[in-house]
């Protein structure tokens, strides 16, 4: 043992010398700082946020949309409350928009039938279908610039063009079949109801523009035992739309055109409506029978709707029993009710035409992931993200979220014609490729979508009508130039039209529509056209909703 | 500046669409990770469903946002913490989490009566790429430390510096809405200074709809809620004070 | 909570939690600081060795601690308690000191009547010039024969009493013979001498307290009988019955001739090893 | 025999028969595969996260709390032996106290093992002594904790350096003499440690004011769980020991010490338990008259859901507190070995059920009236990790049985002790 009494003090010496010096605290210090910064944890930019005016283009409604970037990347959305439909509302999905791009799923390569492959290759392979015979285009997102490019390839080639739409236009489908007016004419008058019958239509769980009708009904409804808004939801089981609604009248599923011919009749027996119109074959009690009310309650409920006019029934599907209802009612072409937009909305619409012999189907990007063409042609799809169980021949990568310019046509369901230009804020990946571009592969001669903009701005212009909304509101017929109007427009500005003089439009209904296939589309054939709109992929914050809370059930899990 | 931020969730008006969750979690770069599940995903803000238990045409539901309540008197979180990692920040009212002193022990969660604490079971993970969209300003939260709601402070943090780079001692309100505020279609969550009383949100705290969930536990919690249904007004106090509701 | 992090203040709690908390780290800090420096104390005053010995007596079989008295038939049963160390004993009385010359052979082995005897086998004799002898005894011998190695203390070093005298190995044993007495060694022996050790005793070696924890004259005959008595037990194969007390010999360079006995605790107890 | 070189007598205390080292080493072979899969295990939870377990936000604590408060309650055997033999100078309690320290220093080692393999970062384990907060029990705790852990090691030390070849290192000796003399120093400290955290334990959850199912009110800033938890510690602690001495009996078939402390122990563990049963009762009826209803919690919805119905109240306080106090203390059942020490079972049973109930059930039970009533089974890591703490327990306490003189009552003590 050769420790003395002097090592003891010289050892604490130095431990008390060294505990005043800076290193043992820098020390600690280190370790402390080391503990917090492991080197596989992402850190986010430090440079400057710039902020972009834009538009949602994951769906047909085009919300405004304020896109936060940095580095050149979106780093977070938030609506625009300037927006004149969306009203700065965004739904779960555009919040996490900004992160579809990097989602594991996003298609990076051309696939045909499972296995890689080429753009030349599936350039080769279309071409080749377009001289064998002719093709079809199938659009989800029908009125925009790109639409016109498809039409002008398909129109040249004899081919045919199909749009899918969503269920609030098919709910406008029977009026275009009773008086005329093209769907795209059409649309509800919302702001101007004070009773609206929802059949269903999920109203305040993504009913057409997600904003409109929910700072509508915050508004006007929320809340109040005597609301301004009265909003009754028929529907099978409690929504969330029917949890918050006004009334909730629960029915048997499938038996909402049977309650709408007993409120029909209620209200034409009662002469509680003006307007008339044909009688429904069904009985009261048969009625009753099949929604599962009692008689009383279906005509309680046909006074309690006429109680607080305007008034308009919204269906969730093409239901014609539930549009006879809105001519019974009068909202068909009414303040309040369904109205007839402003010329221009039904400006860039089209006609559908039958793809039954076409040769090859090229399926736009827009087109709910979901839906499958009644064909045995050769099948192109266009997709940002592979959703899985695809049945195409070709998958196709498209341009994600931001990196494709397009512009915003009216969305479903408005009263009123907007128009907007999304540049795109992102650069694409070289390997994806819209189906725009693709044909214009195919056919250098065609018209590109940027020209077509071009031109519709050129004729809102033209027009010398209704305003741009953006940071501060210009009417078009003080714009000095179309580079103006244009430049505005590009910046994020919403081209909103005059509201027309007359709503109205005349419906021919003799007798009241049968309802044996409501749930099928009035279309020429029996396909279902009408798709509920649907992502291939979620962004994967929205995916927490299912799989991170109880507050939805999950969907396909693989997809979310 | 010596505010008591709070805010006011509008039960009536909750449509339960989520856009809070989502814009919560993207503002404050939680991950989304396909491991997690209801039980150990990263929810600052979770919006419950709620029913009144009935069957058939009497049944009603309610959705509540759930989030850290900011509990003003005897913070339960608070004290607890062996390391302060969490405090109450006198200035604005605001029950910070400081994920980087948090040792990651969980008493902090047992503590809390509303489960507005979650944990970091995962290391946060993005798919490759993603992370060039985190959001920047905020931080992100290692593996085994706790987080919870800390109403957008990223958000406070840049109203504040506008403000002093415009030389006043005032953020402008304007200029500090958190995220699932600024997120809500139905406008049913506001957000405001409890302490002022020219707020409309102290106002609202103090009408006869406004409660406050568990208040009776004397937390003084500065989120209030709102509904004009007595049904919803009974889920303030435990279950055993209403034994009819059910959850959905 | 430290002064200088993040808007701290003192209040009473941090007072009293503060001060309690270091109270006990400091309580605990002193203790193993004391013992520490008492042990550093106990080597440089010498009684480290002291102090082995006393734990190691502490572990000793309880017939391995008879007192002398008991040995010799004064006294019926008596458990010393003072590790061996007669000088200090209150209950020691004195023997007159027998001092003469000659070889006895006792239970076939032999001792020497002007040799004091240690406990753990080892022998001191007065040297004229006033330094003192040391060796191993006829038992010790006869165990080990002759040893494999042995480690000597250096000239001129300080041996304590029942502390280590020297060392040695036999067939992988190794074998620490403690010091019957105090001294600085002045003198190397070995197997080949009478002797192992020379030493210049700390004490004086006429006065009679010095020696007077060893044993000698007939009281070697009562202890050495124990402690054959105890070989004879343990040496004893498992399966046969007594034999060494028949021929009443003890032979030698037992080790290499019974190598399957327990030797490690044959060794223990004739060396006084826990 | 002697001649193999497969032994290792050199190290086994002479004049103690010990079982041969293959056989000992046969013994020790599953308990090193279980330690061996609870360091896989903790390993797991360490490299990949916390991700292992099936705790979630909802059961952010699970069964390492638990299990850790349980075994820190029977290994309060430890610090209240050493109180009685070195504060209250009760000697007959001698022969058991270096067992007590042994197996309290395995039941905190263990314990803060665990802890740092529940927390998320252990690596900033030292904030707490950085950043301390002075209201949380929590840092009383870890405080506490880590000083009594310090005390223990410090009290083991001169059982270790007693093995028959470390002491053969005079310096070694010498130091376990001189800190065997300052153990009463020790065992004062380690008292006022121990007293502070196993109160702190109990105020862990007592303090929860979002919890009501364990809210309690108290006594300046300690809630009454505090109090409980002291004396539900002191009272199983002694039979822990009982358990374990009468464990080891069992195993190596001989008797360790004087039948006599058995009963002694018992008695001591009994009366305790009988005043904690008293104390318990009483504050059960103020939380259920008083305390929680005053939160707006109706105290009976606490037991409405199965399997935490009344019965598990009526097992705390009587199957686990009355019964065994009693058998514990009257004297024809405690002249019963296998009565005394069923009694002994029960309590300290008792004492694990009193930690899973504050753990476990308020974690379990809802807050929010529409909160749902939570499960949660643990996962393999969990259990397999603290199956790691019993191998390692079982382990220490052999080779420490083997090597040291757990029960060895040298008879020179005395004047050891004096000698200096």
């Amino acid at each position: 043992m050769k420790l003395t009494r002097r090592d003891l003090l010289w050892g604490a010496a130095g431990t008390a010398g060294l505990l005043v010096t800076p290193v043992p605290w820098k020390l600690l210090d280190d370790v402390s700082i080391w503990s917090q910064n492991w080197p596989w944890i992402p850190q986010p930019t430090r440079d400057p946020v710039e902020v972009k005016q834009s538009f949602c283009t994951l769906c047909p409604n085009g919300c405004g949309m304020r896109v936060r970037m940095a580095t050149g990347w979106p780093v977070g959305v938030a609506g625009v409350a300037s927006h004149p439909i969306s009203r700065g509302a965004l739904c779960p999905l555009g919040f996490g928009a900004h992160q579809l791009n990097w989602h594991p799923q996003r298609l990076r390569t051309v696939r045909h039938r499972a296995n890689s492959s080429s753009w030349q290759a599936a350039t080769a392979a279309f071409a080749k279908a377009c001289s064998e015979g002719p093709i079809a285009i199938i659009d989800g997102y029908p009125g925009r610039a790109a639409s016109s490019v498809f039409q002008t390839f398909v129109q040249k080639r004899n081919g045919s063009y199909r749009t899918v739409s969503g269920p609030e236009t098919q709910a406008l489908a029977s009026y275009e079949s009773w008086s005329g007016v093209p769907v795209a004419g059409l649309g509800y008058d919302l702001e101007n109801a004070q009773t609206i019958v929802s059949f269903g239509a999920p109203l305040l769980d993504g009913w057409g523009t997600p904003g409109r009708f929910a700072r509508l009904w915050a508004e006007r409804a929320a809340g109040s035992t005597d609301p301004r808004l009265r909003l009754i939801q028929v529907e099978a089981s409690l929504s969330r739309t029917a949890a918050r609604a006004w009334q909730w009248v629960p029915v048997h599923p499938g038996s909402e055109a049977a309650l709408a011919a007993g409120l029909a009749r209620v209200l034409l027996e009662e002469r509680l409506v003006r307007a008339g119109g044909p009688m429904p074959p069904m009985t009261l009690a048969q009625a009753a029978e099949q929604t599962g009310l009692s008689t009383g309650a279906i005509a309680d409920l046909a006074r309690t709707i006429v109680a607080r006019p305007p008034v308009v029934a919204i269906a969730n599907d093409g239901n014609p029993a539930i549009a006879a209802l809105n001519v019974v009612l009068g909202a068909a072409g009414a303040c309040g009710g369904i109205v007839r937009k402003s010329k221009h909305a039904e400006s860039y619409a089209s006609a559908d035409t039958g793809i039954t012999s076409a040769r090859a189907v090229l399926i736009d990007a827009s087109v709910p992931w979901d839906f499958t063409p009644p064909t045995n042609a050769e099948v192109f799809r266009f997709a940002a993200s592979d959703g899985g169980s695809g049945a195409a021949d070709w998958l196709l990568p498209a341009p994600g979220f931001l990196e494709e310019l397009t512009d915003v046509p009216t969305a479903p369901a408005s009263g009123i014609a907007t128009y907007a230009v999304a540049p795109s804020l992102l650069k694409a990946p070289p390997e994806v490729h819209s189906a725009a571009e693709f044909l214009g592969g195919i056919d250098p001669a065609l018209i590109t979508v940027e020209k077509v903009i071009h031109t519709r701005c050129a004729d809102l212009f033209r027009g010398r009508a209704g305003i741009l909304q953006g940071q501060e509101t210009t009417p078009v017929s003080k714009c000095s130039s179309v580079q103006k109007l244009e430049e505005q427009l590009w910046k994020g500005a919403v081209w909103i039209d005059e509201p027309p003089r007359s709503a109205a439009f005349r419906c021919e209904l003799k007798e009241w529509p049968a309802t044996a296939d409501s749930a099928q589309s009035v279309g020429s054939s029996s396909w279902n056209w009408s798709k509920a709109w649907r992502a291939p992929v979620l962004p994967p914050l929205a995916t927490k909703l299912y799989l991170e809370s109880s507050l939805r059930e999950a969907p396909d899990r693989r997809n979310v | 500046m010596n505010a008591r931020y709070g805010m006011v969730i509008d039960l009536d008006r909750c449509t339960g669409c989520g856009s809070c969750m989502v814009a919560c979690a993207a503002e404050n770069n939680v991950p989304s990770l396909p491991q997690a599940s209801p039980r150990t995903g990263i929810t600052p803000m979770l919006v419950r469903k709620v029913s009144n238990g009935m069957e058939g045409g009497a049944q009603r539901e309610v959705f509540i946002p759930i989030m850290c309540m900011h509990c003003e008197h005897e913070t339960p979180c608070v004290s607890v913490c062996p390391q302060q990692a969490v405090e109450v920040d006198k200035a604005t009212g605001i029950v910070m989490q400081m994920p980087q002193r948090c040792l990651g022990c969980r008493y902090c969660m047992t503590a809390c009566p509303y489960h507005a604490r979650y944990f970091n079971w995962w290391d946060p993970a993005w798919p490759v790429g993603m992370e060039k969209s985190l959001n920047p300003g905020v931080a992100v939260r290692m593996r085994g430390v706790v987080e919870k709601c800390n109403m957008c402070h990223a958000r406070l943090h840049s109203a504040m510096a506008k403000a002093a780079a415009t030389g006043k001692r005032e953020i402008d309100p304007a200029d500090y809405v958190p995220a699932c505020v600024e997120a809500c279609p139905t406008v049913a969550i506001r957000f405001g200074n409890l302490a002022d009383q020219n707020d409309p949100v102290s106002h609202e705290a103090q009408s006869p709809d406004a409660f406050r969930l568990l208040a009776r536990l004397d937390t003084e919690p500065k989120v209030y809620y709102k509904s004009k249904e007595a049904w919803v007004r009974a889920l303030a106090e435990s279950k055993s004070a209403n034994a009819e509701v059910k959850h959905g | 909570m430290f002064p200088g992090i993040d808007g701290f203040r003192w209040t009473v709690g941090h007072i009293l939690f503060l001060s309690l908390f270091f109270a006990v780290a400091l309580t605990i800090l002193v203790t193993v600081v004391s013992a520490v420096w008492r042990t550093v104390r106990d080597f440089r005053t010498n009684r480290a060795i002291e102090l082995c010995w006393k734990s190691d007596f502490a572990q000793l079989p309880e017939t391995e601690r008879r007192c002398r008295h008991e040995l010799a038939g004064r006294v019926m049963s008596r458990t010393c308690d003072n590790g061996f160390d007669c000088r200090q004993c209150s209950n020691y009385s004195q023997f007159a000191v027998q001092s003469a010359r000659g070889i006895v052979h006792d239970l076939g082995l032999n001792y020497f009547k002007d040799r004091f005897y240690h406990r753990g086998h080892t022998w001191v004799k007065p040297e004229e010039d006033g330094t003192l002898t040391i060796g191993p005894d006829e038992l010790a011998q006869h165990l080990i024969g002759s040893p494999d190695s042995i480690t000597m203390p250096e000239i001129g070093s300080e041996i304590e009493t029942n502390g280590t005298a020297w060392e040695m190995t036999k067939n992988g044993k190794e074998i620490r013979v403690r010091a019957p007495i105090e001294g600085t060694v002045v003198g190397i022996g070995g197997p080949k001498e009478s002797w192992y050790l020379k030493i210049r005793p700390r004490l004086d070696p006429n006065d009679p307290v010095t020696l007077r924890h060893l044993l000698r004259g007939p009281e070697v005959h009562f202890w050495l009988s124990r402690e054959l008595e105890r070989l004879q037990l343990q040496l004893r194969a498992p399966n046969t019955a007594p034999s060494l007390a028949d021929g009443g010999v003890l032979m030698s360079g037992l080790m290499d001739a019974m190598p399957e006995a327990d030797w490690s605790t044959v060794l223990a107890d004739t060396f006084l090893e826990t | 025999m002697a001649s193999t070189a497969f032994t290792d007598t050199r190290w086994i205390a002479r004049g103690e028969e010990r079982t041969s080292l293959p056989q000992f080493l046969l013994w020790l072979a599953p308990w090193a595969v279980v330690l061996a899969l609870g360091v896989y295990a903790a390993g797991l939870c360490l490299g990949y996260g916390l991700n292992q377990t099936n705790m979630d936000n909802r059961f952010a604590f699970g069964l390492w709390i638990f299990l850790d408060l349980g075994v820190i309650a029977l290994g309060a055997g430890a610090f209240f032996t050493g109180f009685l033999v070195y504060i209250l100078k009760r000697a007959e309690l001698q022969p058991i106290l270096n067992t007590a320290v042994v197996v309290g220093f395995i039941c905190y080692s263990g314990a803060v093992a665990i802890l740092m393999v529940d927390v998320g970062q252990p690596l900033r384990a030292w904030f707490t002594f950085w950043h301390p907060n002075t209201h949380s029990m929590l840092t009383e705790v870890t405080f506490c904790i880590s000083c009594y852990l310090l005390v223990l090691c410090l009290e083991y030390i001169p059982i270790l350096l007693r093995n028959r070849q470390l002491r053969k290192l005079p310096s070694f000796l010498v130091f376990e003499h001189q800190l065997h003399k300052l153990v009463p120093v020790l065992a004062g400290v380690g008292t006022l440690l121990s007293f502070f955290h196993q109160g702190s334990l109990g105020g862990l959850y007592g303090v929860l004011r979002g919890r009501p199912f364990a809210f309690r009110q108290g006594f300046l800033i300690w809630p009454s769980t505090f109090f409980l938890f002291i004396l539900s510690a002191i009272a199983t602690g002694p039979s822990f020991l009982m358990l374990v001495t009468a464990t080891v009996e069992k195993v190596t078939g001989r008797r360790l010490v004087p039948p006599d402390l058995f009963r002694r122990l018992g008695f001591i563990s009994g009366v305790l338990l009988g005043i904690y049963v008293a104390a318990k009762s009483i504050d059960t009826l103020i939380w259920l008259n008083f305390t929680s209803p005053s939160v707006g919690f109706a105290p009976w919805q606490y037991y409405s859901y199965k399997p935490f119905g009344l019965p598990i109240l009526f097992a705390e306080i009587v199957l686990f507190g009355l019964l065994p106090a009693f058998l514990l203390t009257y004297r024809r059942s405690a002249q019963r070995h296998g009565l005394l020490l069923s009694a002994a079972a029960l309590a300290c049973a008792g004492v694990l059920l009193n930690r899973f109930v504050l753990t476990v059930q308020t974690l379990a039970l809802p807050t929010l009236a529409f909160d749902e009533f939570l499960h949660y089974t643990p996962s393999w890591q969990e259990v397999a990790s603290f199956g790691g703490v019993l191998g390692y327990g079982v382990i220490v306490y052999s080779l420490s049985y083997r090597y040291l003189p757990l029960f060895a009552q040298p008879k020179g003590e005395t004047t050891h002790v004096s000698g200096n």
